[in-house]
């Protein structure tokens, strides 16, 4: 009986992940990226407190990212993200809310946003509408409702609810603890997916629902806890967005579903479904920060950033196409 | 053990089933037959749970049961396998084989656990070499199958459904099915078994139940003493002689010629030449590379060595169809079909030039075509308008041929074009096949079923492990001979 | 039915007092349509609300408001329908008055008058009167408080960090301009200079990157004080405080901070929203065919130019009440 | 020959294809917001200007629309159309441009359009980037190029050129030039999907291009063309918003993608590809043209409009969404 050459690699530690050979290019990509900082920027680029600015700055669109890998994986979409982290932000900062104190301020922007997640996948799965309207419909309602309840002011955090900007100011290791909660987000994501009947669904799901839905999967059940799992990475990232900025607003998150996504596709996740990693989404992510920390060292103004932009994404991707072209047409 | 009563299921336009009746007891292999849109898979889609029956009562283990998701009669004990795929290309062998019913505590995976339990069951199927922890997406479509029976018995099933395990399976592959219902069986699990190999049926059932346009014709006959006339009859209404149509007269010019053609980890050095008005059949295990060669021969696989067109090479598929071939591939759904386009849509895709000027379409003439065509392969409902996806198997099959008897084609490459069709169309398809050749059309023809090949080809080609072993006339070859062959390379 | 404008609404946000002149006095029932981009940060919304509190005082006008929107093809279709709906005067703040000076043009040939409100129609046949501060203005009042300031302090070769708004305004570049050209009367000039797009977030995100690019800064003027709130969020984070940072527009935040006299933020430049209010009083008296009270002239003057003032520690009490909510 | 006794049923005029069961909902939706429109705005809604005025506010991103329905229904996305149509608008408003006089800048414009479709098409069919990431790249360079080509600034057309402002201006039985031209694309785009070859296997190539290749279709190039196609009509759109503004300037055509894509889905066109119509687009876009239209009118406040617009196109799509079950998750 023939051997399948094929099937070898099994049981790899997640460093082999990193290394894997579809995640080569985006890591050459990245080395590349930051050649170009230290040679062009040598005092500033390689500093520890650049790279903990890098991953400061990665962290809030970091976490929404982590949700989005599922959503994608799951065959959906969420353009709501941005959006639901404004609105948790402003919930969590309303008078009200806040004069119950920090631990009261952060469930509620948890659970805004794990609600508003929920409202989406009830949409989509039981209200059968596709994906994209639900939660462009989603995106639309919660940045009016994010402006009505700030009555479009941006909220400060009050000086009593100070511990919550300290998760962005105090340093455990030199390390701000908002960069710690987004390591944990991405661990915790990359368990769930990889090692729970939770994960292994949401491939099948999102590859073959009517397979799924034969082998037994509750496929509506599943993918509405898809969308309130995005929902909450956004409430955690509304979380580190008021830390970071000392404020609610329905204004942040602008355009973040286009980050996001992009992020998750240049990590090698089809947008159709049933395939792609964590570890891919994050290695994207970081590209694009790192491209916009590069710019600013370096005092590109923004019309060159964006044709730069453009060029780096091509080659970024032409990198590790390869990858890619299983599905391309 | 399994008793249905008038079962009713109407689709849009469509009365799939029509009041069938059946009887399935405990331990026995029961064998579902019935022509293409009969209303076979219809039938096992609501004992599995995937329809909900508009009338009718279901009685399973002495109780009245009415399956309303998959998860319902996997509980209820039903394992099914179903006639397309339904695997997810994403996940390995093994995460297939236990999807909805993982191996885990507390929500996490035991990917050991898991890995064995996918391995035992490979084990038991006859195939260890099938790893656990490939991508299904990875494996050829025969692999898969197995996958999917896997992932059947994986279930501690009392009833096990098979919608054409056969279909793309090699003679070996099926009597390793044979001995793994056998085993079920005598541990008192029932199966539900379709085919259209009557000579399976014969082969390995107990009782037969016909299905003829969405009714119950017969039920329970035995197996062994129903003469295959008087099923034939049941199932179409009229006597069809499973026969191969006659020989041609004689071969034309040199159509195709193959030299020294070689594609890295499929096949090597293979060299022949296909002439007008000629039927080349391929013979070979699974996995020997068949499909391949046709692939390669179309210019859609990369390959070296040279592949000649009345002269011309053929670098790819929009030069292969332009010069004049047209491919039926393996995996209908896959490979071949618009699934929400119509019949007409999905027939004339190949010859689309044919039906236009300057790229305006001609939609009239494209009808009438395709209605012709629906008419003279009996494409079920006679309906070229309806959006093939609701045509059953079988048909959807028949409309893949069809793409390509629009227009004069010099060389067919036929990938296992029988797959899934029913007895009686199959004898049409032969006559259509053959009628082709004798117009002057060059065929290559790959089949699993031995004697498909034997009666219908005029030349045959025996592939082991990527390499031609034997080359000759089909006249004389013996099934026996190409069996000992195929399996252990004894022979040229 | 009171002689007395009706009461200004009990919110805090800053009602502009009415003119203690003939002016109020109620006459001609006039419909007054008022067009402007979403307000989707502080200082518009400020402009909105200032618009319809002061509309609100006058039982005399009937504001019509219609669509907020960033798209220009939309606003011309909001604009269009003003000009159906024949208001007696239009109040617009274009997204870009190039984009929609054709569209003010009709209203004006329609016999609307167009109060232009900040940014400006290049053309002054489409609009009546033109509101709106000075945006080289601000760019110079900030440039004189930072040249002075590193003046005074001896420093050479200062390094000057800009924060814009949105680059593709004609504003941001006004104001850019007055700035590079007070802080050349020095002798200094800008070092680096990046744009945010007028929000929290996007302030704090360029800023972030900018202090790593600048180990040392001597001065640091943001255009906006909206996105100052994630400016001034950033420098915190980082922990420095080395340099004096100048804000832009007046928000009631940046009062604060000024006040409290420990943040690097220490002065701030004006371009108030309550230029709202005034264009609406305006659009009123230009239906009514007065002209302004406290003037000679007959009718009201083709343009009026708020002046930038600069905000410090010494005078900010005096600003408070005006500053407005970012 | 046989006669097709179903054949009534396919030689439908358009007006039986607008009426189809699967723009039932859509035009259901139409109606109830025209009914609201009457209702609440009784003098200003039903008038003659007003449609007008809703059918050229609906005219540029129609265009685009049209293209977009092409690409979505050929398997790919196109994120670019916004800035290829801002980019379109520079240039062909550049003063090198202008001096040569309307109609080289009308050809300009085309060719910028089809040319930057091109290259997305290049670098997707023969570069084999996933069409998200090619486009998104797209976008970001044209938008950078156009603010480098223009520095920045809104160019006006200049008197020498106003031909091109009478598109807008001047009106035929009282409809502006501007609104045939949309119609007249619309026509020509449907015409084209449904009685030629190319729109034929503009299904093939998105509902199954393993199948398309082998039926002998080139995807590669087609999918190219498709690309093409829609960067022609960004062209097209930039005339119109240059007529509608007077101006060419790299801010126009902001977040269009996100409202053409919206549009082709509302209309029941797959993200998946392989399925759809230019009708069911046209009818989204109206749809989102009278929602605005109606806001316009009845004044409401940002915030409102914003929760309401969320609400009205999840109804919307309710309304419709038994078209979509099938491949609802
Ligand atoms: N989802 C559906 N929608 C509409 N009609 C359907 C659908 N599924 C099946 N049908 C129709 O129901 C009838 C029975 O189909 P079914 O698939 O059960 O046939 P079958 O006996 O399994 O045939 P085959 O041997 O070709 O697989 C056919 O006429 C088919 O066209
Ligand atoms: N049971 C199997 N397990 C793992 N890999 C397999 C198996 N069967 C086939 N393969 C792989 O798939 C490749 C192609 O097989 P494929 O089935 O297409 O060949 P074929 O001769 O066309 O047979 P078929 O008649 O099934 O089409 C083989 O080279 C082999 O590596
Ligand atoms: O929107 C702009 C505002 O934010 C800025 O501060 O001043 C000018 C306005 O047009
Ligand atoms: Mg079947
Ligand atoms: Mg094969």
């Amino acid at each position: 009986m023939k051997v399948d050459t094929r099937g070898v690699a099994v049981r790899e530690a997640w460093w082999g992940k990193v290394g894997e050979a579809r995640h080569l290019g985006l890591v050459a990509a990245l080395v590349l990226l930051a050649i170009v900082g230290v040679v062009t920027k040598p005092d500033n680029f390689a500093t520890a407190s650049n790279l903990v600015s890098i991953l400061s700055l990665a962290a809030t669109i970091g976490v929404i990212t982590v949700g989005m890998t599922f959503v994608i994986i799951g065959g959906g979409i969420d353009l709501s993200v941005g959006a639901i982290m404004a609105l948790a932000s402003v919930w969590a900062t309303t008078l009200a809310t806040q004069s119950y104190g920090p631990f009261v301020m952060v469930v509620c922007a948890v659970l805004v946003g794990t609600g508003a997640g929920l409202v989406n996948g009830l949409l989509i799965s039981y209200g059968r509408l596709v994906p994209f309207i639900a939660t462009l419909a989603m995106l639309v309602a919660a940045r009016g409702l994010a402006q009505r309840m700030s009555d479009r002011k941006t909220q400060l955090i009050q000086s009593g609810n100070t511990a919550i900007v300290e998760l962005s100011t105090t340093r455990l290791l030199g390390i701000p603890l908002l960069v710690y909660i987004f390591a944990l987000v991405v661990v915790l994501g990359w368990v769930l997916l990889n090692r729970t009947t939770f994960g292994r669904r949401t491939y099948a799901v999102g590859g073959n629902p009517e397979a799924a839905r034969l082998a037994g999967i509750n496929v509506r059940r599943h993918t509405m806890l898809l969308y309130a799992l995005s929902g909450l990475c956004c409430g955690i990232a509304a979380i580190l967005i008021m830390a970071r900025t000392t404020t609610g607003s329905s204004t942040h998150g602008d355009l973040y579903e286009l980050d996001a996504i992009a992020a998750v596709i240049i990590g090698g996740t089809l947008l159709t479904g049933g395939r792609g990693t964590i570890i891919g989404s994050i290695l994207g992510l970081l590209i694009f920060t790192l491209i916009t920390n590069l710019f600013i060292l370096n005092g590109l103004n923004t019309s060159d950033q964006l044709i730069a932009k453009g060029l780096i994404i091509v080659v970024a991707v032409l990198l590790q196409r390869r990858n890619l072209k299983e599905r391309a047409p | 053990m399994l008793v249905i009563r008038g079962v009713v299921k109407q689709f849009p336009g469509v009365r799939a089933l029509d009041g069938v009746d059946l009887d399935v007891r405990a331990g026995e292999v029961h064998c579902l037959l019935g022509q293409n849109g009969a209303g076979k898979s219809t039938l096992i889609k609501v004992l599995a749970g995937v329809h909900q029956p508009d009338q009718g009562t279901i009685e399973f283990g002495g109780r009245q049961v009415r399956p309303s998701s998959p998860i319902d009669a996997i509980r209820l004990g039903i394992a099914t396998i179903y006639q397309e795929l339904d695997l997810v290309d994403g996940l390995s062998v093994a995460e297939n084989i236990l999807l909805g019913h993982e191996k885990s505590s507390l929500g996490f995976v035991h990917r050991s656990a898991t890995n064995k339990a996918a391995t035992a069951v490979l084990a038991r199927l006859g195939h260890p070499e099938i790893r656990p922890s490939t991508e299904v997406g990875r494996l050829s479509p025969a692999a898969k199958q197995v996958v999917s029976m896997a992932r059947a018995l994986s279930h501690d099933a009392r009833l096990i459904i098979m919608d054409e395990p056969s279909a793309a399976l090699a003679h070996d592959e099926v009597a390793n099915l044979f001995r793994i219902i056998r085993e079920l069986t005598a541990q008192g699990v029932a199966v539900v078994y379709i085919s259209h190999r009557l000579e399976e049926i014969r082969e390995i059932g107990d009782r037969v139940t016909v299905l003829k346009d969405g009714r119950t014709v017969a039920v329970g006959l035995p197996a062994h003493e129903t003469p295959t006339s008087q099923i034939v009859s049941l199932m179409t209404g009229r006597n069809v002689e499973y026969v191969f149509p006659p020989r041609g007269s004689g071969r034309g010019r040199e159509v195709l010629r193959v030299e020294d053609l070689s594609s890295p980890g499929a096949f090597a050095g293979v060299s022949f030449s296909v002439h007008a008005g000629e039927i080349v059949g391929l013979a070979g295990l699974v996995g020997s590379g068949r499909s391949e060669i046709l692939e390669a021969v179309y210019g859609s696989r990369p390959s070296s060595g040279r592949v000649l067109l009345e002269g011309k090479q053929i670098r790819s598929a929009v030069a292969a169809v332009r010069q004049g071939m047209g491919l039926a591939p393996e995996e209908r759904k896959a490979q071949a079909l618009l699934l929400d386009q119509s019949v007409t849509a999905n027939i004339t895709l190949g010859t689309l030039p044919g039906f236009s000027r300057f790229g305006w379409l001609d939609r009239a003439r494209e009808r009438a075509e395709a209605k012709r065509l629906v008419d003279t392969l009996d494409i079920r409902p006679h309906d070229p308008e309806r959006p093939i996806k609701t045509l059953s198997g079988g048909n959807q099959q028949k409309a893949v041929l069809a793409r390509w008897l629009l227009d004069e084609r010099k060389l067919l490459l036929l990938d296992e074009p029988t797959r899934g069709v029913d007895v009686g169309a199959r004898a049409e398809l032969y006559a259509v096949i053959r009628k082709l050749a004798e117009q002057g059309i060059g065929v290559l023809l790959v089949s699993s079923e031995v004697p498909e090949v034997l009666g219908l080809a005029d030349r045959v080609l025996v592939l082991r492990e990527g390499r031609v072993i034997h080359e000759s006339a089909a006249e004389g070859l013996d099934e026996h001979r190409v069996l000992d062959m195929i399996m252990e390379g004894s022979a040229a | 039915t009171s002689n007395e404008p009706a009461a200004a609404p009990s919110s805090a946000a800053p009602a502009p007092a009415p003119a203690a002149s003939g002016n109020d006095q109620p006459g001609q029932k006039v419909v007054i349509g008022f067009s402007a981009p979403a307000a989707d940060h502080g200082w518009i919304a400020a402009i909105a609300k200032n618009a319809e509190a002061t509309a609100k005082q006058y039982t005399d006008i009937e504001f019509k408001p219609v669509e907020p929107t960033n798209d220009i093809n939309a606003q011309i279709s909001a604009v269009e329908s003003l000009i159906a709906a024949k208001v007696a005067a239009l109040v617009i703040l274009p997204n870009d008055g190039q984009q929609l000076n054709q569209v003010a043009l009709q209203a004006t040939a329609a016999g609307i008058p167009v109060i232009n409100l900040d940014r400006v129609f290049p053309d002054k046949l489409a609009y009546r009167t033109w509101v709106g501060g000075d945006n080289y203005g601000m760019g110079v009042a900030a440039g004189h408080h930072v040249g002075k300031k590193l003046k005074d302090k001896g420093v050479a070769n200062p390094v000057i960090v800009e924060i814009q708004g949105i680059a593709t305004l004609p504003l941001t570049q006004d104001r850019s301009k007055g700035f590079a050209d007070a802080l050349k009367t020095y002798g200094f000039s800008v070092t680096a200079k990046q744009d945010a797009k007028f929000t929290v977030e996007t302030g704090n995100q360029v800023a972030t990157s900018l202090l790593q690019a600048h180990k040392k800064i001597d001065a640091l003027w943001n255009h906006d004080d909206d996105q100052g709130v994630g400016v001034l969020a950033a420098i915190k984070e980082a922990g420095r405080s080395e340099f004096i940072m100048v804000g832009g527009a007046g928000s009631l935040n940046a009062m604060k901070e000024i006040q409290s006299g420990t943040s690097v933020l220490e002065a701030t430049v004006t371009y108030s929203p309550t230029m709202a209010s005034s264009a609406i009083k305006l659009a009123r008296l230009i239906a009514q065919g007065k002209g302004m009270s406290d003037l000679v002239e007959n009718q009201v003057p083709q343009s009026i130019t708020l002046a930038s003032e600069t905000i410090t520690k010494e005078n900010v009490d005096k600003y408070l009440a005006l500053g407005f909510e970012s």
